[in-house]
């Protein structure tokens, strides 16, 4: 009686959430596509703006994807399934942040990368994914040097110093975003690294 | 040519004294923690033993058993005593605590557990009591032991297991100690006062928490199975309730 | 600049968070006064319409504190903070249905223990804390029986039998609601053993 | 040098611990049939008497195998090895006190137990082995009454409890040992509990 | 009687820890204030002394909070509660020692971090600040170095071996300090590879 | 009416006899394994005081902190001496180590790390030498002791995390007592050695062998951090691999 | 290269299994109505053979499911994917043996179950149902006498013990299936009670 | 009846998977040979090509294993048994891919394997083997450069990399295989280190 009923409501629960893997899925594939794009800039960062512009294209891509997959949630029950695509909306923001700043030297926005990849972003998404940045700049620093590019480890030494601060002004709890902000200081470290590297060699 | 060397080492400097002074107070901290974890292992082993004697009463030997249990209590008394003197001010009492509470949980299972068994399933214990009896024996002004309360909670919920398995061997005994009905009320009484405790107390104790649920069960079962065959014949309704102590049979039989 | 708006709103989450724990708190204090309630109906099943109904006053009384609560959160934010009272919820409703069943024999709907308890109540809540119920009956049957009713353990067992069966219509995942189901099956023996007992003795 | 005697050692090691695994499989199945034995005197308990003398020699034919065992582990080493066959001995003495009960209604000590097997019984093995068995002696007087035995539960009712009382008197770790202990005062329970639907039903 | 003795006990500790818990919030915003405060100097450690003051005027605000915090712990129950405040004790004492070394070359005593702070600091609190210094100075030398300052990094060299010869006199357990220490060689390698790289170069 | 009671208790059988010298017997062999616990903690204790002494060895201090740490190691040893008295036999060894083991491997870590300084990184010290030590201390035959090959593995597991540790302070001191290269090829050997063991070895030993190839691989990356900055300036061969002790200095710091 | 045939190869891997997924769903679905029925027998014994039939007609309409879901295997890859579809075998080979049991009083052999199922069963996933049917039974054998059925429990009394002989002949390592079998033993005892309460009211 | 020919089943089961750990602890036995192989290219990375061949010779004594293995294996039960060599062939694998990749520098492919080891390697195994190698080449690429050789780490870089990236192509669920796939990405970052720091250092 009362089960049947509630067996009704479990069904079409289940089958959501099936939608939502299977949409979730197609995103992943597009994401890795635009990872793999990044590829290229560690090997030759003197192709950085040539690399960011198939970046972006690589991830407005997504864009329809994000689109269909949220305008499918009903009203109100975003916060019910959005556990299913946060890393992968974390991931697309890494990678827009990468791109921007290889574009622009600057950090997009939450809106800048909401308005690219068409989706709702949470500020702990963006976040998220902001703080994954770090990492792969402090590796793109240290892949400039051996191609010989000694100018963009400065503005990444600048632009991730940045980052740290802005936000170590937020008062985080103990929770996965704590320990992801823990991490950026060892990216810091690197690039500070790397621009004395170049400094005690007088390389620039 | 090679660089020049930096600096020849050297006596110790300051920063070397303030650490070698550092170094024999930490190495003192640790021996005292270490002191008292020896003890507390003391204490932990004289309780568990007392609790295992407490076990063996029954109505014949309820008043040797007691006697010697009350015997056996004086030394333990003695260790917690001796703990308590390590403890030279509150600092200490709580800094050092992960280091002897675990003794002094098992102590307070087996003194409240001499309680139980002495006013026949009735009485709980109370911190209080426990250090009163302490200060009779030690009137010295540095007893600075407390029964804090997470140490006596902690040791009610231990003794909470030793009162079901009371229980459960006094149904199959003619004249038991202590009334299983009795000790099934008792673990409702203590069950009912965990149940109003908030988080920031059952945050470290749910597993005994939920040990007591269990035991609590099995003595709810107990009394079930008492009744239910006292009612299949009501009419003998003087039936004592179980079949009297059967241990002495042993006498007959031989063995080679 | 970023992180100073951001900073703003992670304050304001904050702070809504921490309210929210403070009213679930309260909820959590009274819900506990509403258990103490329960342990008399073991002790004295006769008085078992007495029990529940000052359990239902009990509970009643936290019908303000979840109308203040929920109404507290924005609209389209329920699923971003429900897990703070989740687990108060579904121990309302074990009330509920405890005191329902108490006195009426049958399993409040969600509709009823949502209007009883004046809170939004979603199905996973519902069940989890009709899931809680057949472990509080079979001890209650074991009770009645040492109390002398014999007649309340027949009644529990057909009520526990119907719940397990209704439950096991649905498709569950493997989950925490899973596992709760799945221990049912042993409330279900234990209150057939009750039966059993009676039969056998010929007590009923 | 140093490697090659540790390299000797561990394959020594793993050599021996596989021959012993090898002789404890087959005492293993000696016990397993030996334990099939003992299912006749639950069906006819009058025919305890022949069901013991078999169960004694299954249990000696074990005896080659315990000496075969033993006799391979150089001296002093009996308790480097002996987890292999701890429970398998443990379930022998169970069994040896279960014939020795049914022939002559004493508990077999520790000795008469280590003659029958020819093998070596430590005090843990043997206490171990005793506690097995109250259950299998609790099992044997409920099937007693349903074949229309009444005596044999009094001899069990008394021997189970004095089993008891005697371990009582042990100061136990919070080891298996101490699990297997206090399983046993349901044991007495339940051969209490069969005396006492006896003398109610005046049945003896 | 007990219970409503227990039950005070919990509820005013944890009334208790919730007021500590507000004002080491406090605290922590405070000090991550202190610690934006060091950012400058890794830019420009020409400014080190100016850097130095500012940052001691950060900490001393925080003296106000530890006072109050500290004197709201009833008397002999300190370490029942600094469980709390702990980790921010000890980011404070690193922080008061960067200062003092900045300031003046030398490593700040307990007592002084204690006076500065007005707040109790005990042995293992002082030592796990210290701790944390030789990680902040091992970057500040390699940022000296790529700022052009080619002397600060043979003080820190200097120092940050000599705090590590220190706290080697110490006997730790296997700690949250021990981890701690064991991190420093990693630090004294740095700076040491620092003076290294100046000396092979020839630039001081 | 009432069933009849069934029998009266009364006192002692012989079930009642053996139990109760099995009672006895069991105390002793908790107690003993009790005072073998107490025993393994102080040896465990002694030798990590040992080890951390043993880090603080300098070029300068080498003989003195060496001389000390000998002496400190009889101490020590008397520890382990006493702890061989109390096994009886080797039955006793066998039983009971699971209490003593602890202490026995953080001793052979103490020991294998002060041979390893004494021979500047060269030598590994056996369960032969080990022994050998202890049987000139105590003649007496009751030296029920041996070194078992796993207490021996696990001892020198938890020492290649010392020999670590006294890599990477080296690679950062002028002069140190044991040269890195030397070291790494010491750490090398040994995993070398333990990666012929087979599962029987490693089933107890795989979160320690796990431990031994990360300490491997830092001590690798000291090595190499050396070697690559020595080839940028390879005219300047002589220069010593890196800057002298900097300690001294901490003199010329004024401490308020 | 080498990787892209991999990528094919493993999304047809993760179709395949999809497929398996969907169908052993379907097949749960009907496993869970076929466990539906068996209810019945536990509330009225007397219909057990009514019963028997439907639960077997239940039965049999997973038949087709069965030869679909294993017929879309490749040759030789059985023992690839059967994991995912063992539990539910085992559940029905237990449902088999339930009816067979009722209707025959018989063990239903492994052909049997095959046969009727239309599937192919390995000995593990017979045994793991065999394993199943004993706690099953015991609850049956209680609940007849409940009914007022007193002869079925006899029945299902030397049926269990077969079974747990029959199983105890095997010589099953320490694994899933192993710790099934010792749990056959308190359904033994279990059955063995329930003729003992019917022996001494003598009401057999 | 039924279980006397289970009973026989099982036996043989147990046989063939006794003999098949017998094989698996031989070819175990010549793995850990071949490993200690693998050590005298890290102090000696000139030696790489005779390393290699030794390997390679090494490897191909195990083929004989293999193949008596497998072929043991009746036809359609691989899968049945393989869990018990899986570890070893993934090891198998990875030191044929390193000997490759000192011999040619390039990815053996899956069939290469297959071939020099003359068993039969299904794709999970094949990638499982692929990831251990990343840890390895980093761990080389330190050791080179101490030994003075500073063209293997590019080359060593080139083919991590590239196995990094093919890897990703893959749509792996979260596995085992996914774990050690993301572990692989702290590899690529060592071995890009090292050629860092030959380029500023301009060693090459
Ligand atoms: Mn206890
Ligand atoms: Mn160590």
């Amino acid at each position: 009686p009362i089960f049947a009923q509630i067996r009704q409501y479990y069904d079409e629960e289940g089958e959501r959430r099936e939608q939502i893997r299977t949409k979730v899925s197609e995103i992943d594939e597009a994401l890795r596509t635009a990872q793999a794009t990044t590829a290229a800039v560690h090997t030759a960062p003197a192709r950085a703006g040539e690399v960011a512009l198939k970046l972006l294209e690589d991830l407005k891509k997504t864009a329809p994807l994000w689109a269909a997959l949220q305008s499918s949630i009903p009203a109100g029950q975003h916060f019910r399934y959005n556990d299913q695509w946060r890393n992968a909306l974390s991931q697309a923001v890494t990678l827009v942040c990468f791109a921007t700043f290889l574009q622009r030297g600057v950090l997009a926005t939450l809106e800048e990368c909401a308005g690219l990849l068409a989706a709702r972003i949470d500020i702990e998404d963006y976040l998220s994914g902001v703080c994954g940045l770090p990492s792969e700049l402090a590796r793109l620093s240290v892949n400039s040097v051996t191609a010989g590019n000694y100018t963009l480890p400065r503005e990444i030494a600048t632009f991730v110093s940045a980052v740290h601060s802005g936000m170590r002004l937020l008062n985080l709890k103990n929770d996965n975003l704590r320990k992801k902000f823990d991490a950026i200081k060892y990216d810091v470290k690197r690039t500070e690294e790397v621009l004395y590297d170049l400094a005690v060699r007088k390389l620039v | 040519s090679a660089p020049p060397p930096v600096v020849p080492s050297g006596p110790a400097g300051p920063i070397t004294a303030m650490m070698a002074q550092f170094s024999a107070e930490l190495d003192a901290l640790h021996d005292k923690r270490e002191r008292l974890v020896k003890m507390s292992r003391d204490i932990t082993i004289a309780s568990k033993r007392l609790i295992f004697l407490l076990h063996r009463v029954t109505a014949e030997t309820e008043a040797a058993t007691i006697s010697q249990a009350e015997a056996d209590l004086k030394a333990l008394d003695q260790l917690v005593v001796s703990l308590a003197k390590e403890l030279e001010n509150e600092d200490d009492f709580w800094r050092l605590q992960k280091a002897f509470s675990p003794g002094l949980e098992e102590y307070v299972e087996a003194v409240s557990f001499l309680w139980l068994l002495k006013s026949h399933g009735r009485d709980l214990i109370t911190p209080e009591i426990l250090r009163a009896r302490l200060e009779q024996q030690d009137t010295s002004d540095r007893l600075r032991l407390q029964f804090s309360i997470p140490v006596f909670v902690g040791g009610i919920c231990d003794l909470t297991g030793e009162a079901m398995r009371l229980c459960v061997s006094a149904s199959a005994t003619a004249a038991p100690p202590v009334d299983p009905f009795v000790l099934n009320d008792f673990l409702r009484l203590i069950a009912a006062g965990f149940a109003t405790l908030g988080p920031s107390a059952t945050r470290n104790l749910s597993q005994k928490l939920g040990t007591l649920d269990t035991s609590l069960r099995k003595t709810e079962q107990v009394c079930y199975a008492l009744q239910v065959r006292r009612a299949e014949f009501p009419d003998l309704a003087a039936v004592p309730l179980v079949a009297p102590d059967l241990a002495v049979s042993a006498e007959n039989m031989i063995l080679d």
